[in-house]
């Protein structure tokens, strides 16, 4: 897939469609893949890599991109589509000047994910079959993709894109089954005070390093509310358990409808805080409440939060258990 | 920092009884940039008044928190006091301590210690206001009436007469409303035709009023001063213009069976109809569910005989765009159906009717051209059975109104004196809970049926109603005040079934964003001071869709609508309310979400140009708030993520600053 | 040298505990190394090293300095600072034991910080001797030897024995409270074990970064660089690196209006956010290219030039392994190697 | 007798100015009895308040925040209402999901006319907020005296 996407590249770039590509550029490691801008076909064969381990999502540098001189190629994977289609529906983007090619995806490995495995010292890794063999300075350890996958790529809704200017290799399926809402499920089914106990071990761990907010393409605000003081509520630092939960209330607020379970947030989190349960959570409310609804499949439809019906829920059926 | 001066009232006793006001204006005094703290027995008097702007002046304050009564009552009276004193309208704070204190606590101190909060939260409030400026819109001088009876119809009038334009929608045929129905009026018992007629004709002949009849209002748009109105002028295959109402067509039609609203059902009329003789405007109307050739193509014939060719078939629904200044609602009223009481027999006999019916039984124009016949066979009745409060003044749930209908009493008296007058060879008998007769010559009138024209009155219920197989009705009720039962057999039971509120006054209501009680009666602005007008600005009301009314209320009430439009219409500016959301360009991230939500379209969007940092430029799409349009619900502040969306004299820094002071421990 | 056996940790812990607090890195309920209190039963991670660094010890995220009460129209002020207990870290690692170093040099330099000092004095740091590195260490760059850490005391595991050795006053005397736990025990013990780490730090992917042209001489040619927009293009202005860095030490201070008066209290900061070092008339570094090379700038260029060549990095690798998009302090001095040879 | 040291909730009320703030009012008019811990905001219309609002009252010493509006259908401002109430149902839930008790927010509609279902309301509420104790879920210890 690498050799295809670069070879399409350069000929976006020698016929002029494109003046620059939004890809992934190779690291030190295996698995330590930055997004980049490459301008040149020697950008392209110096670095662009795409892998098992490209899984940072490009969609929001598409803001800043696209308003940039000239059109620029983007490499999407299904899930970085949806937020793509949700920023040109927020005016975020501006579609012409981006132009989109869909890249397959079998699901992402990280360098977290495989530590949490018990790999230690990764040195390389290659993909052989159904497993990742993965050279480490204690040797050879060997992992089912399956078990590689991260936490988010499990509970993948789609693989299938919902916008692109074209497609390399083949468009993959959605995926009904995916258990996404599991997890809050469980979480629903505890007592108030062990939700409590849960929610308050996990977001008392939050440094408010910000990289959840930032790197999430809904969280695109020219200024934060959290960075202006004028808002009254600016933060810096979780200076009691109270910003600590404020901020996450918020934030996954302001995201609500919005959101496209992209997934981002909890993998750069370096506390390692589920924050996709705090989306996840609107996204299974909205759905019950207000019907089905997926953030980024199409760039018309209302969101949740701006739209009503006459005859919504009332804010009393929390009381009853969110039962209708 | 603000120099804020504090006013704490007495109102009388209402606040000083229950609250300790100086030490409330003692407390407040400590305040942070509070310079100037006192109390005074009115605060609204003009000495109170005074008291204010002297220490505007005295001591150069620049915000007031006055704590007194609801702001809903005298905010604007202490707006205009701190103008006429050089200060800002707007640095005007209200802390609410009589209706959300005074008058629902009884331990002082709890109740002196509550204030003292509500002061704090006015002064946190007030330190973070700034000056507004209201700007101005033009009235379109026009006025709409919906609704064409006697309310709408005095209302159209008097705009009219004081030289404005009126338009008058009347989802009905023709105008004039309940009281074309109606035979004589109480308590003078004049010809209810003879009175409203002439101003039905006046309206027609009116040069500056135009009747929409047989049309509704679809859409609402805009705000006081400039509503946008679509109105559906219903298609009644005849062209208005050309149709001289000679009723040539309504005597050749072959489909003579279709039963007549104008009687309610008790007599029959054509397909095409105009619905009664001084009908305004005088147009025929074809009724498409019956109309055999609108249905199957088959007839025409109409259309043959007409001599003025205003036969049109082919006529469709015509939406109408207009705009207006101010609209006046006289959507009227209706009786509540009776089917559900069958304890009165009123679906089992013909002979137990509504008082609306027995209206148009003994209305000369009447199916019995005003004799006095009982509908299941035609004979003169003898015993006449009267029931009031037919699902008026109904505690049971789910059946009839909790309300007194207002009417039924006189109306019921003057039924059952005419009865005695024309015929008296008749027994009448009314049942009744309480006999309700304030008003001029109302009381007089009642006693002059019992006791000039012998009804018999009896105090109490009626607990049933039995048809029985030689047409007579056995009548069963207790007299209260003999303590017995009773036992009547009637020729006629008439029913005084309770007044409701038209059924299109809800979808209007909504329509018109007024606001409606839980009967579906249009709530005034204030009960007492402001009984016309509704709260959303620029609706009037007019007659019964404000709550029952008699004819002479009515009226009344019809021309202060009139007046308080006129005074409307007489503006050539209206200041705008100056609260308005605005948003902050440099926070905009051009998301769509504030527009989505905006109900009055009051948000637009550009392209701009910003100056970036080490001079670069960077093109933005940003919201602008139309200031004119915007009515400062706040819906946008909210759906906004980046908090670039604030509201003027509610913004997110002085609610949460009063949220602090409230919450303060 | 002193040695235990290490099935009798826990004794050694509870000994340390029954004197002062005690913290040691832990796998927490969501099974992330931490440093916590220690408790009865509390165990040692088999992680290398904690998420967040030690740092927090001596410089917490937050911190109230003073608060001021108002009572009307009155103002009263009152001192935070509240009496520091002793307290033990054990288990910190060689490269966040160096850290304290560096730190040091911010804090307790004329002016001295002394809500740092304070805690310091009171902190003492019993470190643990690496065995298994990660592919991201690379403090041997910076001359760490994790094979043989600083502290006040220094810890080694090998084979059944944990291995004990004072290295300043405080860790004399803590260890001598230890005593009747302890046994005397011979450097040699540890030597294999030290020759085998150093074996694998010699053979770790970063073992030969070199930082030579990184210091002061080179300022104006580093900072001009033409790398620094492309290096940057993909940051997100995140504070992940900042936070998780054992020695960056910038910190805020700001005011919390609490209803009643101000409490004003210091919290890290992060050079890469957009309001960094904000003042009235508004920022110096206004885009992220500058925030970014300032990070980058102040730990290899500016302050080793104030501080005899120590630079601000410990080679921990935190910032390698959290930075959402991989970008990070060893992919900047390898892309700028050029610009000073 | 009132125990003296029994616990008094700090409980925020939010009401329209158009409906809820004069039901309110009406309930005032009418002597209609409900406890002084009950403070009312008056907003424009429910559709002003921020979930931030209802969070900030919380941090600041609340211990129960109702939101009060003008029945559905019968907004002032035709539409706010429906918008409030979805967002104050994700609100709430999402409350409920961190585990913090949800009587301690509600929404009632309470129109102009309705004095008395306003008393009853804010009777019941501060009596469910007062069984529940003081909030401690989303308390910020700053602002504690």
């Amino acid at each position: 897939m690498q050799e295809l996407m670069l070879a399409k590249a350069k000929e976006l770039l020698q016929n002029g469609t494109v003046n620059r590509v939004l890809g992934w550029q190779a690291g030190e490691f295996v698995y330590d893949i930055t997004p980049a801008v490459f301008e040149s076909e020697q950008d392209l064969d110096a670095g662009f890599v795409y892998n098992e381990f490209c899984g940072n999502n490009l969609s929001k540098y598409l803001i800043k991109e696209s308003r940039k001189e000239g059109k620029v190629l983007a490499f999407l994977k299904p899930c970085d589509t949806y937020s793509f289609n949700q920023l040109i529906k927020e005016h975020r983007i501006i579609r012409e000047n981006v132009y989109v090619i869909g890249v397959p995806c079998e699901g992402k490995t990280d360098g977290e994910t495989l530590k949490s495995k018990g790999v230690k010292g990764i040195l390389g890794a290659k993909s052989e079959g159904d497993e990742l063999i993965i050279d480490t300075l204690y040797g050879e350890q060997r992992l089912s993709k399956r078990d590689a996958l991260t936490a988010r790529c499990l509970t993948c809704k789609s693989k299938k894109h919902v916008v692109y200017d074209e497609l390399l290799g083949e468009e993959g399926e959605e995926v009904p089954e995916n258990h996404r809402f599991e997890e809050v499920e469980k979480l629903e089914a505890m007592t108030p005070d062990e939700r409590f106990a849960f929610w308050r071990g996990e977001l008392s761990r939050c440094i408010r390093c910000n990289a959840c907010r930032n790197v999430c393409p809904a969280c695109s605000c020219e200024k934060c509310v959290f960075d202006n003081p004028a808002s009254g509520i600016s933060q810096k630092a979780a200076a009691d358990s109270f910003e600590e939960n404020m901020f996450h209330i918020i934030r996954a607020f302001h995201v609500a409808g919005r959101c496209t379970d992209c997934g981002e947030c909890s993998r750069v989190c370096p506390q390692n805080i589920p924050l996709h349960l705090l989306n996840r959570k609107f996204i299974k409310d909205i759905d019950a409440f207000y019907g089905e609804y997926q953030a980024g499949e199409d760039t018309e439809s209302r969101a949740p939060l701006t739209n009503f019906t006459y005859d919504d829920v009332e804010p009393s059926i929390v009381y009853k258990g969110g039962k209708k | 920092m603000q120099r804020i001066g504090v006013f704490v009232c007495w109102c009388g006793s209402n606040i000083a009884a229950t609250v300790d006001v100086a030490a409330v204006s003692e407390a407040l005094g400590h305040e942070p940039g509070v310079v100037f703290s006192t109390n005074y027995q009115y605060m609204c008097s003009e000495a109170g008044q005074n008291i204010i702007k002297n220490a505007i002046r005295d001591y150069q304050l620049t915000g007031i928190v006055v704590c007194s009564c609801s702001p809903r009552m005298h905010e604007a009276t202490f707006r205009k006091t701190a103008a006429s004193a050089g200060l800002n309208s707007y640095m005007v704070e209200i802390a609410n301590i009589r209706e959300q204190c005074s008058w629902i606590h009884k331990d002082k101190a709890q109740a002196t210690e509550k204030a003292i909060i509500l002061g704090r939260a006015a002064i946190a409030k007030v330190h973070l206001n700034a000056p507004l400026t209201a700007g101005e819109s033009p009235v379109t001088k026009r006025a709409l009436v919906i609704g064409g009876g006697i309310a709408g119809i005095q209302t159209a009038l008097d705009i009219a007469d004081a030289g404005f334009e009126v338009d008058i929608v009347e989802k009905q045929p023709t105008i004039g409303g309940k009281m074309t129905q109606i035979d004589k009026t109480f308590p003078t018992l004049d010809c209810a035709a003879c009175i409203l007629t002439p101003k039905m004709v006046d309206c027609a002949q009116n040069d500056k009023i135009n009747i929409f009849a047989y049309s509704e209002v679809k859409e609402v748009k805009g705000f006081v001063g400039n509503f946008h109105v679509k109105i559906n002028k219903k298609a009644r295959y005849v062209d208005a213009t050309k149709c001289t109402g000679c009723g040539e067509c309504t005597e050749k039609c072959p489909m003579k069976k279709i039963p007549n609203e104008f009687n309610l059902g008790l007599d029959n009329r054509h397909a095409i109809y105009i619905p009664f003789a001084q009908a305004v405007p005088k147009v025929a109307t074809i009724d498409p569910n019956a109309c055999n050739m609108l249905k199957n193509g088959k007839c025409g014939l109409c259309a043959k005989v007409c001599s003025a060719g205003a036969i049109d078939y082919k006529q469709k629904d015509e939406i109408v765009e207009r705009e207006y200044g101010a609209i006046v609602v006289a959507t009227g009223y209706n009786p509540i159906k009776l089917d559900d009481y069958d304890e009165y027999a009123y679906s089992l006999s013909k002979d137990v009717v509504s008082s609306l019916e027995f209206e148009r039984i003994t209305n000369a124009a009447g199916p019995t051209g005003g004799t006095l016949l009982r509908p299941s066979d035609g004979k003169h009745p003898h015993t006449l059975v009267f029931v009031q409060c037919v699902g008026s003044r109904c505690s049971a749930e789910g059946k009839g109104k909790s309300y007194c209908s207002k009417i039924c009493c006189m109306y019921t008296a003057k039924h059952a004196m005419l009865c005695r007058e024309k015929y008296p060879d008749t027994e009448v008998y009314v049942f009744y809970i309480d006999v309700r007769s304030p008003g001029k010559n109302y009381d007089e009138f009642y006693r002059r049926a019992v006791e000039e024209y012998g009804v018999h009155y009896i105090k109490g219920q009626v607990g049933k109603v039995v048809p029985r197989s030689d047409g007579k009705l056995l009548v069963q009720g207790s007299d209260l005040l003999a303590n017995e039962q009773v036992h009547i057999e009637a020729d006629m039971v008439v029913l005084a079934a309770a007044i409701e509120p038209d059924k299109s006054a809800r979808p209007l209501a909504t329509m018109l964003t007024a606001s409606m009680d839980t009967n579906d009666f249009f709530t005034e602005a204030h009960a007492k001071l402001r009984p016309v007008e509704s709260p959303t600005a620029g609706i009037f009301l007019s007659g019964a869709c404000q709550g029952p009314k008699d004819i002479p209320d009515t009226v009344a009430q019809a021309g202060a609508a009139a007046s308080k439009v006129i005074g409307l219409l007489a503006k050539d500016k209206l200041t705008c309310n100056p609260c308005t959301a605005h948003s902050d360009e440099m926070m905009c991230n051009g998301c769509s979400s504030c527009e989505k939500v905006c109900p009055y379209g009051a948000i637009s969007y550009v392209d701009k140009e910003f100056r970036m940092p080490n001079r670069t430029t960077a093109i933005r799409r940003v919201a602008v708030v139309n200031e004119a349009v915007c009515q400062g619900c706040g819906a946008c502040t909210v759906a906004c993520p980046s908090g670039a969306m604030d509201l003027k004299g509610f913004s997110n820094s002085q609610i949460m600053a009063e949220v602090d002071a409230i919450c303060k421990m | 040298m002193k040695k235990l056996p290490v099935s009798k940790i826990q004794e050694l812990f509870a000994a340390i505990r029954a004197q002062q607090t005690l913290y040691i890195p832990t796998d927490d309920a969501s099974g992330q190394a931490r440093y916590l209190p220690w408790q009865e039963g509390m165990e040692l991670t088999h992680a290398l090293n904690t998420v967040r660094s030690a740092k927090d010890f001596f410089f917490p995220q937050t911190e109230n300095l003073v608060e001021f009460k108002l009572k009307g129209k009155e103002i009263e002020i009152i001192d935070s600072r509240t009496e520091q207990d002793d307290f033990v870290i054990f288990g910190v690692r060689a490269c966040d034991a160096r850290s304290f170093t560096i730190l040091d040099k911010v804090f307790l330099i004329d002016p001295i910080d002394t809500y740092y000092k304070n805690r310091r004095e009171h902190g003492t740091v019993v470190t643990l001797a690496c065995t298994q590195p990660e592919e991201t260490c690379f403090c041997t760059t910076f001359g760490i030897d994790p094979a043989d850490p600083e502290g006040d005391a220094a810890c080694w595991i090998a084979g059944d024995s944990l291995y004990l050795k004072a290295r300043t006053e405080k860790g004399e005397k803590l260890l001598s409270a230890l005593d009747n736990l302890l046994a005397d025990a011979d450097e040699g013990e540890i030597a294999a074990q030290q020759k085998a780490t150093r074996d694998i730090a010699q053979k770790l992917p970063f073992a030969k970064l070199n930082l030579a042209g990184f210091n002061g001489e080179n300022l104006n040619k580093l900072f001009d660089s033409k790398k620094w927009p492309e290096l940057s293009e993909a940051c997100l202005g995140c504070g992940t690196c900042t936070f998780v860095c054992p020695t960056c030490q910038c910190y805020d201070i700001r005011d919390f209006d609490t209803g009643h008066g101000v409490k004003r209290f210091r919290c890290w900061d992060s050079c890469m956010y957009s309001d960094f070092t904000l003042m009235a008339h508004g920022n110096s570094r206004n885009s992220q290219v500058e925030r970014f090379r300032q990070r980058f700038m102040h730990k290899l260029v500016y302050f080793p030039a104030n501080n005899e060549g120590e630079y601000g990095c410990v080679g921990c690798g935190r910032c390698l392994a959290k930075c959402p998009i991989s970008m990070n302090i060893v992919k900047v001095a390898k892309a700028l190697e050029g610009e000073v040879q | 007798m009132q125990d003296v040291n029994q616990f008094k909730p700090k409980i925020v009320a939010f009401c329209c100015n158009w409906c809820s703030y004069a039901g309110a009012d009406l309930a005032g008019t009418n002597r209609l009895q409900y406890p002084a811990d009950v403070k009312i905001i008056r907003v424009p219309c429910s559709c002003r308040v921020n979930p931030m609002f209802i969070l900030r009252a919380f941090q600041r010493g609340a211990d129960g925040v109702i939101l009060c509006g003008c029945h559905p259908g019968d907004c002032h401002y035709t539409t706010g209402n429906y918008y409030a109430r979805r967002r104050m149902t994700l609100l709430f839930s999402m409350l409920d999901y961190l585990g913090i008790e949800k009587q301690r927010t509600r929404v009632e509609w309470v129109s102009a006319a309705e004095g008395a279902k306003f008393a009853a309301t804010m009777n019941e509420f501060v009596a469910a907020v007062t069984q529940l104790g003081p909030n401690k879920r989303l308390e910020d210890l700053r602002c504690k005296n």
